[in-house]
């Protein structure tokens, strides 16, 4: 068996040297390099075939990734790390920082997720990005990311980790701002840019005191010395990787970038924004289980920091009448499951996988099917001016219907055992937070029913020249291909498969009695969300939706309309608290934590426009510059050695 | 240590006389008071060498540069004492005080004993030991020193030297020239009529008159014409009438006014080069 | 008494005499050659004397000797006066390398139709016919070579001097020519003359702080040799006011030098004013001087008293890198703006001044501050040299148009310029894969591992700020429209092989020390420990 | 009578006497001058240490510092009066657009 940590269940990373087909380890990373290089230097002699190319690359890197998969399921189970030592970055003295590849059940199934999300992503943007002039440079771009990603998640160390994290972030602040002429894709770039390098910090912080602490940044001499440091290293360790997860993961307090990146286009949403870059705060937790196995405090951060993401980008999900902010909201509530997950330990770290897993098919099924609805609605993102789209669009219709049901939990569909095992876990755990992703199970059913109700049921509330219509194959099959995973993902719990895959990477957690039977949390789980369901029933599909958000005046004539249909309880008691309870909310979001983002920004620019007055040209102001100086200069080395 | 006591308050009243005269050239002079003092001081600080240096390189070289260059920019130029920068004055002040008080009381405590005195290191002759110390262990350093010396050598002739880059007209090329100028424009031959008839005051901005009575424009330089500073004869006719009325002579009858001299017309060359 | 014969190790310093040399006799060419062919040979000249130092340094550099216990090699030369050893070889090579630039920089005639940056003739007056007249008839100032060569041969004794005697004179030796270039444009000759009395009249005020700390140093120490210095420090003999207030002013002079805050509001103003050549050379090699210089200073006079004079450098850095950060996010010049990231820059620097000195202090494979600092000094000179370079080619009809404005949609009319500068200052925001990130990194570990973790906590949130001022630039250059309205734009003027060789060294070894910094700080590594 | 921190105090005294002078004198000139006040300050420190501590290290410091005055001077005045041609000033505040 893998080694482990002595009285842990966490094992060492110790990998063997890759040999046969994962000698081409590097060709994975490489592949989608080269599309970017070739895209983006050369430049409009590649815009005829650019795209296919673009395309087609990542295909290449999926097959690959494939064939290393069933490769390393052929290997004993003890065997199934394998390291490719491409070059040293640096080297002095003893410090070695290697660009090696590690190859383990963690990345293979992140290498499967990215290269074949990635690339159905890629077909479809084909379609969607047919008519922008600039379609090479966006895959470009896409390869670029996928690229980068790649390298995340292949990585042996912190420090090639960070250079995929950097490039992640690089390529996705080009595609939230690809749309240039659009003021607020440039604004919402530059936020996202910001507001990752806040988590940045934490990420670099933590490496060089990875590097101080252990002499190295690798997974494999981290986790064998990581007995050694001391607690309070290790929880400040887990506190910056958290910190990085948080800006990367728009988990809370670094969320508010996330639903600005829905400037960009909608495969940039699917890919980036819904199935992989997001997910890599919790990739990262999942990595760094050695730290946070040490550090129990840095452990109930993460779980506390994942219960508020979830329930807060919830209830930004029932707010946004943006189809795509909507999602976004989604996006960081179900990431809120996967850092719950996470940071539940060895229990968890198995599932926040196969969340992540999941979420990423029915994620992209659903943001893609999004695109393909507003392509039909002449790029409108109003789920006000949309309804009874199922009988214009019904393919999209049907694949979307398979995301909504697994991202519900619909009894059967991925999301239902993924989402099911967290919660399962999560009320071993501690009963409070149990019932916190219970109650965010709820809205979920709640906010999700609301979209679909919006958007594909009720009447047709189009623009007078629109015209929906289905989106061209290339589109549409993509779609397919998700739904159907969507479906099935389901299956890689079958016999604990993936918790036993997953194991030489996340341990194997000691077998607990639950204090209720799985069975019982299962039915009590469907039933909450079946409530949340209802409930959107009630408030949005019985009723007829208004083409404008309505305002508070509008709101007192409607509620005395609901005294009509003898609503008045439901009224009083779920509508009012929860409008107000949105509305704080998102006051809070868009003033409190924003404010806080963007107040930083203001404090600089006011502070230089002061400070620019100082150098104010004179050389006898610049002297005294000189004079304040030496006397601080002097008088601080006089107070040091007064003390 | 008398010297000391003597020459140290005059030493700072010159100094600080510095930061309070207005003319740039007060202050040069208050600071060769400054550095003649200091250089008593090296010699009670046994430091001979020193003192000669202080009074031949300092006082008598690198003063006589500042002296000379404030005679370039104009020995007249006085500082405004309005302090134009903002709040520049009071920080100052502040920090100068700062820095003072730090510094006196800083220095001031030091206990540093009786000194070692000289005695020892002069003992061949402070020039000798200051010689045998030069030449040995400071020997790269002061070779270093050229580097400067060459390298202020060049930077003033780069900033201050302007290269020929017409050849100089000797005396036989202006006189063709002249011939030149009067074949093709008539300009005048001879050498100009001198300025001045009225020589009461500085005559030379008082245009000559031609036999007519009217004003040859060309008799006064072009620079006061320029300055606008040039009189007529007619005006200082006045003056003269008021001294005739002084001494008792008859009015003199003026004489119609020539137009104010404002020579536009170009004199011919007046010798030199623009 | 006897007079002995000093020993001069020319063995050692020969690459300084070198370079000395070649300014002097550059200086005897001024005289003799023709003006045709001044140029031609004053440029040859320098450059074949700075590969001459260069290759003498590597020399040099491969046969010290090992001293004590093998942390620090080299031999203390001529009378104990200069000190070679690896970290003093290690910035000679740098400082070496940089000037090469300098002078291919110096040289590039292309840019200005046919003359250098230089002024004509710098004593006629801007505006006059004189002015016309000389640069009509093309000519230029070959004198600028003699001085570029005075200003290295300052700059290589600057962190070699083991006293501070030498020390002082070496400083002034470097400043002396620089103060002269700065006031040497051909185009805005007024910003010139100006940046050259500001450097000037500061440079001298601070010049006189520094004697005034050597002054008072000597008075404690009784000598101006470091080592005695420290031993000096270490049997601390009273009258420590006396030791504070000198290195408080001592401190001055070399912080100026590197441009830290509070010391810092030359630099913007000089290297604005300044011909771009001079500009790109001396922000580099000065710094890289004076850090050499700072670094021997602190250690190995200084070393024994680190607990005092470490919270004055905590403050300085710290506000060095916060006033170069936030100010640059306000500027519309370009080099004003890399002269006030250039501030920010000391302040990472200083940070790795603050790490632990002693590899014996350390644990396995943990960076000294010495190999961090040399090491983030080596990726930033190639960086900012590019930069600079860059710079001097996007010009308009006025000659270099180095406002924002100008720069707008660059990267559309000029990718391939743009895309280098852009690369230049993703380096200097230390993005991974450049240099400037392993450097950033080098320096910041350096000084975590001495517990500075609050300036390491600031550096990184300075570094922050810093991506947002250069990612401005890069949205300038290819995201923003350079609409009609904003009247003239600048374009790219091709560059003679000159400008481009520097460039594109400038890049590569941007690339490199990026991808592959394994040698060069194995190399710094190697550099080991002052010498004592 | 052999203590010199009297001397010491003195030179402390004239160079902030220089320093304030530099702050507040406008003509570049008398800038300058008072720049050397600072360095004739130095001068006299070093001097008296020199005889405190009867070594001549303090001398020789003061004579290299004259002769890096003297070249300082040159380039100086060589400065300021390439700035004085082209401006008809020799006030350093004349000098102020670079700026912010």
């Amino acid at each position: 068996m893998y080694a482990f940590h002595e009285g842990g269940g966490i094992p060492v990373v110790d990998p063997s040297s890759a040999d046969g087909v994962f000698s081409l380890l590097w060709l994975v990373v490489a592949l989608p390099l080269a599309g970017a290089a070739i895209l983006l230097i050369g430049g409009k002699y590649t815009d005829r075939w650019g795209h296919l190319l673009g395309a087609a690359l990542p295909i290449g890197s999926f097959a690959l990734s494939l064939a290393m998969f069933v490769s390393l399921l052929g290997r004993e189970e003890d065997d199934r790390q394998v390291v490719q030592e491409l070059y040293t970055w640096f080297q002095t003295g003893h410090l070695d920082v290697g660009m090696d590849l590690l190859y383990d059940p963690l990345s293979a199934l992140f290498l499967l997720l990215i290269t074949g999300v990635g690339s159905l992503i890629h077909v479809y943007s084909i379609g969607y990005m047919a008519h922008d002039p600039r379609r090479r440079r966006f895959f470009g771009y896409l390869n670029l990311f996928v690229a980068a990603m790649l390298m995340l998640v292949l990585s042996e160390n912190y420090l090639g980790l960070f250079l995929g994290w950097e490039g992640v972030g690089l390529a996705s602040y080009l595609l939230i701002g690809f749309w240039q002429h659009k003021p607020s894709a440039a604004a919402a770039a530059k936020k996202a840019f910001v507001i990752n390098r806040v988590g940045d910090m934490g990420m670099s912080l933590a490496i060089m005191l990875f590097f101080i602490t252990f002499g190295s940044t690798s997974f494999a001499v981290i986790s064998a010395g990581a007995g050694e440091a001391s607690q309070t290293t290790m929880t400040i360790l887990g506190l910056l990787l958290l910190l990085g997860a948080c800006g990367k993961s728009a988990q809370f307090p670094l969320q508010a970038w996330l639903l600005d990146a829905m400037e960009g286009p909608t495969p940039v949403s699917a890919l980036i924004h819904a199935a992989t870059m997001v997910t890599a705060g919790v990739y990262l937790v999942v990595r760094s289980n050695f730290v946070f196995e040490l550090a129990p405090d840095a452990q109930t951060v993460v779980v506390i920091v994942a219960v508020i993401s979830l329930l807060w980008g919830a209830w930004i999900g029932c707010a946004k009448d943006d189809i795509k902010k909507a999602l976004a909201g989604s996006t960081m509530s179900q990431i809120g499951y996967m850092m719950l997950g996470a940071g539940l330990g060895v229990a968890g770290y198995a599932f926040a996988i196969f969340h992540l897993l999941t979420h990423g098919f029915f994620k992209a099924n659903m943001f893609l099917g999004a695109g393909s609805v507003m392509h039909g609605m002449n790029d409108d993102v109003d789920m006000r001016h949309y309804g009874a789209v199922r009988k214009a669009m019904p393919v999209t219709y049907l694949t979307f219907a398979m995301g909504y049901l697994a991202i519900i939990g619909f009894p059967g569909f991925s999301g239902f055992w993924s989402k099911d095992k967290i919660i399962e876990t999560a009320l071993a755990d501690n009963w409070i937070v149990g019932l916190c992703a219970l109650l965010g199970a709820g809205i979920t059913g709640f906010y999700m029913t609301r979209l679909m109700l919006m958007t594909f049921f009720g009447e047709k509330r189009w623009e007078r020249d629109v015209h929906p219509h289905e989106s061209p194959s290339v589109m549409t099959i993509p779609l397919i291909v998700l739904a159907a995973l969507s479906v099935l993902g389901g299956v890689m719990l079958a016999g604990d498969w993936i918790v036993d895959f997953l194991s030489p990477v996340t341990g194997v957690a000691p077998h607990e009695d639950p204090p209720l039977p799985a069975i019982a949390v299962t039915v009590i789980a469907v039933c909450v969300v079946a409530i949340g369901v209802a409930l959107a029933w009630f408030l949005v599909g019985k009723r007829e939706v208004p083409r404008v958000a309505p305002q508070e005046v509008s709101f007192v004539t409607r509620a005395g309309r609901e005294e009509v249909y003898g609503n008045v309880i439901n009224d009083t008691l779920v509508v009012n608290p929860g409008r107000h309870l949105t509305s704080a909310l998102l006051t809070t979001d868009k003033y409190v934590v924003d404010g806080v983002l963007t107040g930083g920004p203001v404090t600089i620019g006011v502070a230089a426009q002061v400070g620019r007055r100082v150098q104010n040209g004179f050389v006898r102001s610049y002297a005294l510059s000189i004079l304040g100086g030496a006397l601080l200069v002097a008088l601080a080395l006089l107070a040091v050695n007064a003390v | 240590m008398v010297a000391f006591w003597i020459l140290a308050p005059i030493m700072v009243i010159a100094a600080l006389g510095i930061l309070f005269v207005r003319k740039a050239v007060h202050a040069a002079l208050l600071l060769a008071v400054v550095m003649m003092s200091l250089a008593v001081l090296y010699l009670a600080l046994e430091a001979p060498f020193l003192f000669a240096v202080q009074i031949i390189v300092y006082t008598g070289a690198i003063l006589m540069l500042f002296l000379f260059v404030l005679m370039l920019v104009g020995v007249d130029a006085s500082d405004s004492v309005v302090e134009t920068i903002r709040g520049q004055r009071a920080f100052a002040i502040a920090g100068g005080v700062g820095l003072g008080v730090l510094l006196v009381t800083g220095l001031g405590q030091i206990t540093l004993g009786t000194a070692v005195g000289l005695d020892d290191a002069n003992a061949p002759g402070n020039i000798q030991a200051l010689a045998n110390i030069l030449f040995s262990r400071y020997v790269f350093a002061f070779e270093t020193t050229s580097a400067l010396l060459i390298t202020a050598a060049v930077g003033a002739m780069v900033l201050a030297h302007r290269e020929r880059l017409t050849p100089k007209a000797g005396q036989p090329e202006r006189a063709a020239q002249r011939m030149q100028d009067y074949a093709e424009k008539g300009a005048h031959l001879g050498p100009l009529p001198p300025p001045g008839v009225y020589a009461r005051h500085n005559a030379v901005d008082t245009p000559a008159l031609l036999p007519d009575g009217t004003a040859a424009e060309s008799s006064v330089s072009r620079v006061l014409a320029a300055r606008g500073t040039v009189r007529s004869a007619p005006a200082l006719a006045d003056d003269i009438e008021e001294i005739e009325h002084q001494i008792g002579w008859a009015p003199h009858a003026g004489r119609d006014a020539a137009p104010p001299a404002s020579t536009t017309e170009e004199a011919p060359a007046t010798g030199g080069e623009h | 008494m006897d007079f002995t014969k000093p020993t001069i190790e020319y063995a050692d310093i020969w690459p300084l005499l070198v370079v000395f040399g070649v300014a002097c006799a550059g200086v005897v060419i001024e005289a003799f050659v023709p003006r045709a062919r001044r140029f031609l040979v004053q440029t040859v000249l320098a450059a074949a004397g700075l590969v001459a130092a260069l290759v003498g340094t590597i020399l040099v550099a491969r046969d010290l000797e090992v001293h004590g216990d093998g942390a620090a090699r080299g031999a203390i030369d001529v009378e104990g006066t200069v000190v070679v050893d690896g970290p003093a070889v290690f910035v000679w090579g740098l400082i070496l390398i940089c000037a090469l630039g300098g002078v291919l920089l110096f040289a590039e005639r292309r840019l200005e139709g046919g003359v250098s940056a230089f002024a004509g003739q710098a004593a006629a007056l801007p505006g006059t016919d004189a002015e016309r007249q000389a640069s009509t008839r093309g000519l230029e100032h070959t004198e600028v070579y003699p001085l570029l060569m005075f200003a290295v041969a300052g700059m290589l004794l600057f962190p070699a001097s083991n006293d501070l005697l030498t020390l002082f004179v070496a400083l002034e030796v470097l400043s002396l020519p620089l103060y002269l270039l700065c006031g040497l444009a051909r185009r805005r000759r007024l910003l010139s003359q100006e940046a050259a009395l500001k450097y000037f009249m500061l440079g001298a005020f601070s010049s006189g702080f520094f004697l005034y700390g050597v002054a008072l140093i000597y008075g404690f120490a009784g000598s101006m040799v470091f080592a005695d210095i420290n031993e000096a420090v270490r049997n601390d003999l009273g009258n420590q006011t006396l030791l504070l207030i000198g290195v408080g002013m001592l401190s001055v002079g070399l912080l100026f030098k590197v441009g830290a805050v509070p010391f810092h509001s030359w630099t913007p103003d000089v290297y604005q004013g300044a011909p771009t050549p001079v500009t790109a050379f001396m922000s580099a090699a000065t710094k890289i001087a004076a850090f050499g210089a700072i670094l021997r200073v602190f250690y190995v006079a200084l070393g024994a008293d680190r607990w005092t004079w470490q919270p004055m450098l905590w403050v300085v850095a710290i506000l060095t890198m916060v006033v170069g950060a936030v100010l640059a996010v306000v500027q519309t010049d370009m080099k004003r703006m890399l002269a006030y990231s250039s501030v920010a820059h000391t302040g990472f620097l200083l940070t790795g001044v603050l790490g632990v000195q002693q590899a014996a202090d350390l644990s396995e494979g943990e960076i000294t501050s010495t190999q961090a600092v040399l090491f983030y000094l080596t990726t930033y000179a190639f960086a900012l040299i590019g930069a600079f370079a860059v710079v001097t080619l996007v010009r308009d009809s006025s000659g270099e148009a180095s406002t924002f404005v100008r720069w707008q949609g660059l990267g559309r009319r000029s990718p391939l310029v743009a895309g280098t500068f852009a690369f230049f200052l993703l380096s200097m925001a230390g993005i991974p894969l450049t240099a400037g990130f392993v450097g950033k990194w080098a320096v910041f570990t350096a000084a975590l591992s001495a517990g500075a973790w609050p300036v390491v906590i600031a550096a990184i949130l300075c570094s922050i700020v810093a991506v947002f001022f250069y990612v401005r630039v890069i949205v300038l250059m290819f995201f923003v429209d350079s609409g009609p309205d904003h009247g003239e734009v600048a374009s790219v003027t091709r560059p003679s092989l000159l400008t481009s060789l520097t460039i594109a060294v400038g890049v590569a070894a941007t690339l490199v020390l990026g991808v592959v910094p394994g040698p060069v700080l194995t190399l710094a590594d190697h550099a080991g420990q002052f010498l004592r | 009578m052999d203590d010199v921190t009297p001397y010491v105090v003195l030179s402390g005294i004239l160079f902030t006497i220089g320093c304030v002078g530099v702050l507040t004198r406008r003509n570049a000139i008398v800038v300058f001058m008072s720049v050397e006040l600072m360095l004739n300050a130095s001068n006299l420190a070093l001097v008296a240490f020199a005889k405190q501590h009867g070594n001549l290290d303090g001398q020789i410091a003061a004579f290299f510092v004259m002769v890096v005055a003297a070249a300082e001077v040159v380039v100086g005045l060589a400065i300021i009066m390439t700035i004085f041609r082209t401006r008809r000033s020799a006030s350093v505040d004349d000098a102020s657009l670079l700026k912010y």
